[in-house]
């Protein structure tokens, strides 16, 4: 006369979800979806409400305009860093390009912001890519140290020289029509170049660059030439960036060489190893937590770049995997009770 | 070459993408820093003063504004249409004199004085010529009413704000502008160094910023005109700190004025180097180093004999007005050191101005306190001040009853001496010992 | 005109030599890229002026203590940081810059701003060299440029840590089968290179003021001399500050004063793309290029 | 071990040589393969095998001599246009791509401009196909199509397999000359007797092979022509049994009488 007792045993959710291949996923209950699906859809949820929620502060809508432009530069760097192996320690290069390309665009040509920011990103980026296509075939210490001095070049040869409006740079550059098209347009980049970047390097343009980082001898060996490869990789990296410098200008109507500053460098990298190098979305959400961070500290100066620089130190220096890996990992271990 | 910082590629099939959920970091973010807006009685009206806190310029005028400050609020504060409301200042660093001029961050910290601090009124700065030509926009997009009183030099401005006056009315600039300071007033003290000790050869050393170089061009056109013979013309980046090679070339050309313009605290350097060449050039021009009042000793007594342009009067000991004396001493009580750099008088008189406008508009209202200040007539520290009503530039003269003057200074065994012009001058021009052999 | 060019060149040179000689010791030594070297330099700089002024102390020991301050530095530096990350080039570049970032940005927000902060020359002093004035400030930078040159040489190839370091630089897993703790020879290497940068720095300041700034330029012109003059070979380094020194020195005299760090930064990207290690280093033919 | 009527030379070496500064990697050799050789290239340690292949396919520039294929010199030209020409190579030290699984692995070749070019593997064509074309290699190369092997991460698949796999990514790029580095070192006798089979169907095919290789015996198996390298220099070359035969190639390999 035993009763029936139904034993449960704790079991992890994602065990039964995943699949050979890493598009097709066996989903056989709603629990499953929403499991797979929460992440994803909070992260959008999150960034498409923000300019609501933050409207009765006018402050904090702008600086989550700066959290998606950080987003986009962080975004650009990691897929380089991580995806390509060319660590550039020159962000602020493609964003400079892309927001004096659109400056020149719109003042001088008189194209709309629509227009000038498409062009100057598609242009800056060849621009990029043109610049730094000597560089490409260097390893590592080397890349970064070039690309650590471009930003600084283009500083000094505009200061110099006295061309692009020298040390005044270009004024009154107009400013987006509404207040919503200014927000959404940046927040539809940033998915785009996330989602869009998430999905090619799984397509096989995207193995092929991975395949570079792994072991650039076996892709020579395979008959793919190493740097025309790496060029398409920086052409898409400083798409990213330029469309950033080219978006930014547009939102304070001036640009000059302070969009070349190290800040803009540094910062990214950053976000990136708070976020979660080597995963497209950690750095947004290492930029989503950085900018508020130094923005709170605008008022003490130089104390801004001193706390991001020590953040940064310490997670370079433990070798912290960043958020969110930390938090993809735990997320794996959520269990269900399950009848046996 | 392994990618150092620990990076988990995405493995295939083991590992499920996923994201965190972000509301936590932003919410978080959003809570910790909203600060509550809280409203008392008669509550004050809000300065906010955009500084670049780590230079000259930027504390100095900071130091002139809290003095008016204080000054209005015991004195009961401004009269609002019958209230009575004491000022208060929100000071913030925007870090723009910095090599590489970071307008970014002045833009930012402008932006985040208006819409976080709610501030009525910005009073100082930007400081940068380049960062506060680029805020225009932005007083036009939240129609914030704007005194620059310091750093700002180039002609550039006043005249950006004449040009489209509708767009950029709500800036004003009660401090001087090269153009006026070169024609005006430099040159008659180059047209009184060649009479009184026939000096004629001059070496132009300028900074590579807007009004530095502008400067530069501007003195270079109009000394060939007037028979000087300019040795030669260098630029120097913001920042730099090694003069030798100019100076030394100054002492092969024999160059008798070493014309100098530049606000980067280096000119201390400039002028270390200058006294330890023993170069037989007379230094004039702007430098921001040597118009302090502790510069002599912090220099070793290399200022010795250097005329300095403190482009607007007040700012060492002189007789223009009444109030003159009166604001010097009441910022040496405050400050236990006389004022310093060129932005304090005007910084101070801004205020001032501000306070007068108010009252007189009866109310906080930019459009109001805009037309108030076009019609201001007000007898101030270093003469009387009064604003061009399509360029918002203060009218200068060399009569203080006329308009803004200026006040050149040469530094005689350790003090500040105002030579010119005649109206508030308190001492002579002297030659150095030197120059004469 | 020329006998100013000779001496100041000269002068420029010896001045990049005593700026670029730590880097390139430390590099050279345990291949660690110390990106705070600009930092430490401006730090000790304001440690000097510190104990001078508000401690009060006589102004030679004020000069030996932040050399010896520096040093300490430098050793904090590797154990605290290099050493968790060593073997990861760009995590070295990138943790040690943003140190040296930490140093520098603090010591503005600390107050040390303007002009006005200046260490006391040797002597006032001016002697003519080829009827070019020098002051004495800069024969003593010449001089101790190439003594810190010849001291370096000499401690290599006499003393037993020296060569220990010359060891670890060729072969670091040789030297270290041979009994050579790397972890120590590495954080000798790395403060010897900071102090080197202290004394350049106690000798290069008084000639102007200490400014937060000249630390990036500190380690820009460091880097321009040991990319050009090949990462990690001293004489490389010495060579390489000459031609730079020369025509830094050229591009004021002839050119704009501010042209200065664009032919710096031209020389480190040109080297970089032509012949990544450096026209006089050693050849490393597979470590640079893919 | 086939026969080839018509000698169709496709690969001519003259006179190469690679030298580091003083040292002679490869001196002076020069060797003619035609279509459908096996040619084993033997030689103790050091003895300029790995070097002499490193010239051929381009990853090192020859200081003297010529390499022409099909009569084209491509002396010096940059590997990736060599293997574009059909010459493939394994590496000695395997180099899989360690972040992917083994199918996604032979993506990339079939990603390559040669690949689509040639296409006869349905090579070109959408993202998809060439996941199912990377399968169908796997699956000659011996993998069973479902078997959990072509998902494996590339990192934890034994030695044998990323032999193979490597062998795969020459296959990919539908060769005309397949130069094996050292196939069969490393491998359990079982593994071997396993890929042997695997190398004479694929020189069945058409493909001509270049292999180095120290495992004499298994080598002889395929191998219908051999040349002996030692220091460098070529010690002869020719039928399997007449070169091992050689008091050259025994004294290189043994060591001369006198040492004893």
């Amino acid at each position: 006369m035993t009763t029936e007792t139904t034993q449960k045993r704790r079991e992890r959710i994602d065990r039964g979800i995943k699949v050979r291949s890493e598009s097709l996923y066996a989903l056989n209950s709603f629990e499953e979806i929403a499991y797979l699906l929460t992440p994803r859809v909070l992260l959008i949820a999150a960034f498409v409400l923000m300019p609501l929620i933050l409207s009765p502060w006018p402050y904090w809508g702008r600086v989550g305009l700066s959290v998606c432009i950080l987003a986009l530069l962080s975004i650009s760097f990691d897929f380089l860093a991580n995806y390509v192996g060319l660590v550039s320690l020159g962000g602020a290069f493609f964003y400079g390009v892309g927001g004096y390309m659109a400056a020149v665009l719109n003042t001088e040509l008189g194209l709309p912001p629509v227009l000038s920011i498409p062009v100057a990103t598609l242009l800056g980026a060849g621009f990029c890519t043109l610049a730094l296509l000597p560089c490409l075939p260097l390893r590592g210490i080397y890349f970064a140290i070039v690309t650590l001095m471009y930003p600084l070049l283009m500083t000094r040869i505009i200061e110099a020289f006295d061309i692009l409006g020298g040390t005044e740079g270009f004024r009154g550059i107009d400013g987006f029509s509404g207040f919503f098209t200014e927000q959404y347009g940046l927040i539809l980049a940033m998915f785009i170049a996330l989602f869009g970047l998430r999905r090619f390097v799984n397509m096989d343009g995207g193995l092929v660059i991975r395949a570079v980082k792994d072991n650039d001898q076996s892709v020579r060996a395979s008959g793919i030439s190493v740097t025309r490869t790496k060029a398409k990789a920086v052409f898409l990296a400083s798409l990213t960036g330029c469309f950033a410098g080219a978006y930014y200008i547009h939102m304070y109507s001036n640009v000059g060489i302070s969009s070349f500053a190290l800040d803009l460098s540094i910062m990214p990298i950053a976000a990136t190893i708070i976020g979660g190098a080597g995963t497209l979305v950690g750095p947004v959400l290492g930029a989503a937590i950085l900018v508020p961070l130094s923005e709170f500290l605008r008022d003490f100066g130089s104390l801004r770049i001193v706390v991001y620089a020590l953040v940064l130190t310490g997670f370079v220096v433990f070798r912290s995997e960043g958020l969110m890996n930390y938090m993809t990992r735990k997320y794996q271990q959520v269990e269900r009770w399950v009848k046996i | 070459m392994q990618i150092a910082f620990y990076s988990l590629m995405p493995k295939e099939d083991t590992m499920i993408r996923h994201y965190t959920s972000v509301i936590i970091a932003l919410g978080l973010a959003l809570l910790f820093s909203v600060t509550p807006q809280l409203t008392n009685a008669a509550d004050p009206i809000k300065l906010g003063a955009p500084l670049s806190t780590a230079f000259l310029y930027g504390w100095d005028a900071e130091r002139g504004i809290k003095l008016a400050v204080e000054e209005i609020n015991a004195a009961g504060g401004v009269d609002v249409g019958g209230e009575k409301r004491p000022f208060s200042v929100e000071v913030i660093d925007t870090r723009d004199l910095e090599p590489g001029v970071p307008v970014d961050d002045a833009i930012k910290a402008v932006e985040k004085l208006i819409l976080q601090k709610e501030v009525d009124f910005l009073v100082g700065g930007p400081v940068r010529s380049e960062a506060a030509l680029a805020v225009l926009d932005l007083l036009n997009k939240h129609k914030k009413v704007s005194i620059v009183t310091t750093g700002v030099l180039s002609p550039a401005y006043h005249k950006t704000i004449a040009e489209n006056y509708d767009k950029y009315k709500y800036a004003f600039r009660i401090s001087n502008e090269i153009v006026n300071i070169i024609v005006k007033e430099m040159m008659p003290v180059f047209e009184k160094f060649r009479a009184d000790f026939g000096l004629e050869r001059v070496h132009i050393m300028v900074q590579d910023v807007a009004h530095a170089r502008k400067s530069g061009e501007v003195v270079d056109k109009f000394l060939t005109k007037a028979g000087f013979t300019v040795v030669s013309h260098d630029i120097y980046p913001t920042g730099n700190t090694d003069f030798a090679p100019g100076l030394l070339k100054s002492r092969r050309e024999n160059a008798d004025v070493l014309f100098i313009f530049m606000d980067m605290p280096e000119t201390a350097i400039l002028l270390k180097q200058w006294k330890s060449f023993k170069l037989k050039s007379l230094p004039f021009g702007f430098m921001s180093a040597a118009e302090q009042p502790d510069f002599w000793e912090a220099s070793k007594g290399a200022a010795e004999y250097a005329v300095v342009d403190m482009i607007n009067g007040g700012n060492a000991p002189a007789e223009i007005t009444p109030w003159t004396m009166k604001f010097v001493n009441a910022y040496k009580k405050m400050w236990n050191k006389e004022p310093e750099g060129y932005g304090t008088s005007s910084s101070y008189m801004a205020v001032y101005a501000l306070k007068d406008a108010i009252e007189r508009a009866g109310t906080l209202e930019s459009d109001k306190v805009v037309t108030a200040l076009e019609n201001i007539d007000l007898m101030g520290v270093y003469g009387r001040i009064r604003f061009d009503k399509k360029s918002h530039q203060v009218i200068p003269s060399t009569d203080p009853n006329e308009g803004a003057i200026t006040g050149m200074i040469q530094w005689q065994d350790g003090k500040r001496v105002t030579f010119w012009p005649a109206a508030g001058a308190v001492g002579e021009l002297m030659l150095p010992p030197w120059a004469k052999e | 005109m020329f006998y100013d060019i000779l001496v100041y060149g000269f002068i420029q040179s010896a001045a990049l030599i005593l700026m670029a000689f730590g880097f390139s010791l430390v590099y050279g030594v345990s291949r660690l890229p110390n990106f705070a070297h600009g930092a430490i330099y401006v730090f000790t700089g304001f440690i000097a002026w510190a104990l001078f002024n508000t401690v009060g102390l006589p102004y030679w020991l004020s000069v030996l203590l932040s050399i010896l301050a520096s040093g300490g530095i430098g050793v904090l530096i590797y154990y605290v940081i290099l050493r968790r990350v060593r073997g990861m080039e760009v995590s070295e570049v990138i943790a040690t810059y943003a140190i040296g970032l930490v140093f520098l940005e603090g010591l503005r927000y600390a107050g040390f701003r303007g002009g006005t902060y200046t260490l006391p020359v040797a002597s006032d002093g001016v002697s003519f060299i080829f009827d070019v004035p020098v002051d004495h400030q800069r024969v003593l930078l010449m001089i101790l440029g190439f003594a810190m040159v010849a001291l370096i040489w000499l401690l290599t190839k006499y003393t037993r840590m020296g060569r220990a370091l010359k060891g670890m630089a060729q072969d670091e897993r040789a030297a270290m089968m041979l009994g050579i703790d790397s972890d120590a020879t590495a954080a000798v290497a790395v403060a010897l290179g900071s102090m080197l940068a202290g004394v350049a720095a106690l000798i290069i300041f008084p000639l102007g003021s200490l400014v937060v700034e000249e630390g990036y330029k500190v380690l820009i012109y460091a880097i321009a001399v040991c990319v050009v003059g090949g990462l990690g070979s001293w004489a490389g380094t010495v060579i390489a500050a000459f031609v730079l020194g020369y025509s830094q020195y050229m591009t004021v005299a002839y050119g704009k004063p501010h042209f200065q760090m664009v032919v710096m930064l031209l020389a480190i990207i040109a080297t970089l793309i032509v012949r990544p290690s450096g026209f006089f280093g050693k050849q490393k033919q597979l470590e640079e290029r893919v | 071990m086939s026969t080839h009527h018509t000698k169709e030379p496709i690969l001519e070496i003259r006179s190469l040589s690679k030298h580091f500064g003083g040292v002679k990697a490869v001196d002076d050799v020069s060797l003619t393969v035609n279509r459908g050789d096996v040619v084993g290239i033997i030689g103790p340690n050091g003895s300029g095998k790995t070097t002499l292949i490193n010239c051929i396919t381009g990853f090192l520039k020859p200081t003297k001599g010529t390499v022409s294929f099909h009569g084209k010199d491509i002396t010096g030209k940059k590997p990736h246009k060599i293997a574009d020409m059909g010459i493939n190579r394994t590496f000695q030290i395997m180099r899989p791509y360690f972040s992917m699984p083994a199918y996604k692995n032979l993506v990339i070749p079939l990603s390559s401009p040669r690949a689509k070019r040639v296409g006869g593997w349905r090579g070109g064509g959408k993202h998809g196909d060439r996941d199912t074309v990377a399968v169908d290699i796997l699956e000659e190369l011996g993998f069973e199509r479902d078997s959990r092997v072509p998902y494996k991460m590339a990192g934890t698949l034994p030695t044998g397999y990323l032999k193979r796999l490597e062998l795969g990514r020459c296959l990919a790029l539908r060769p005309e000359l397949i130069i094996c580095d050292e196939v069969f070192s490393g491998l359990s006798a079982s593994e071997i007797s396993s890929l042997v089979p695997l190398i004479e169907k694929l020189n069945g095919q058409g493909i001509t092979m270049i292999m180095i290789e120290h495992r004499l015996a298994e080598l002889f198996r395929v191998a219908n022509r051999v040349m002996a390298l030692s220091y460098g220099e070529k010690v002869t070359e020719g039928e399997p049994d007449e070169v091992i035969n050689h008091p050259k190639v025994r004294e290189a390999y043994l060591g001369s009488e006198e040492d004893f």
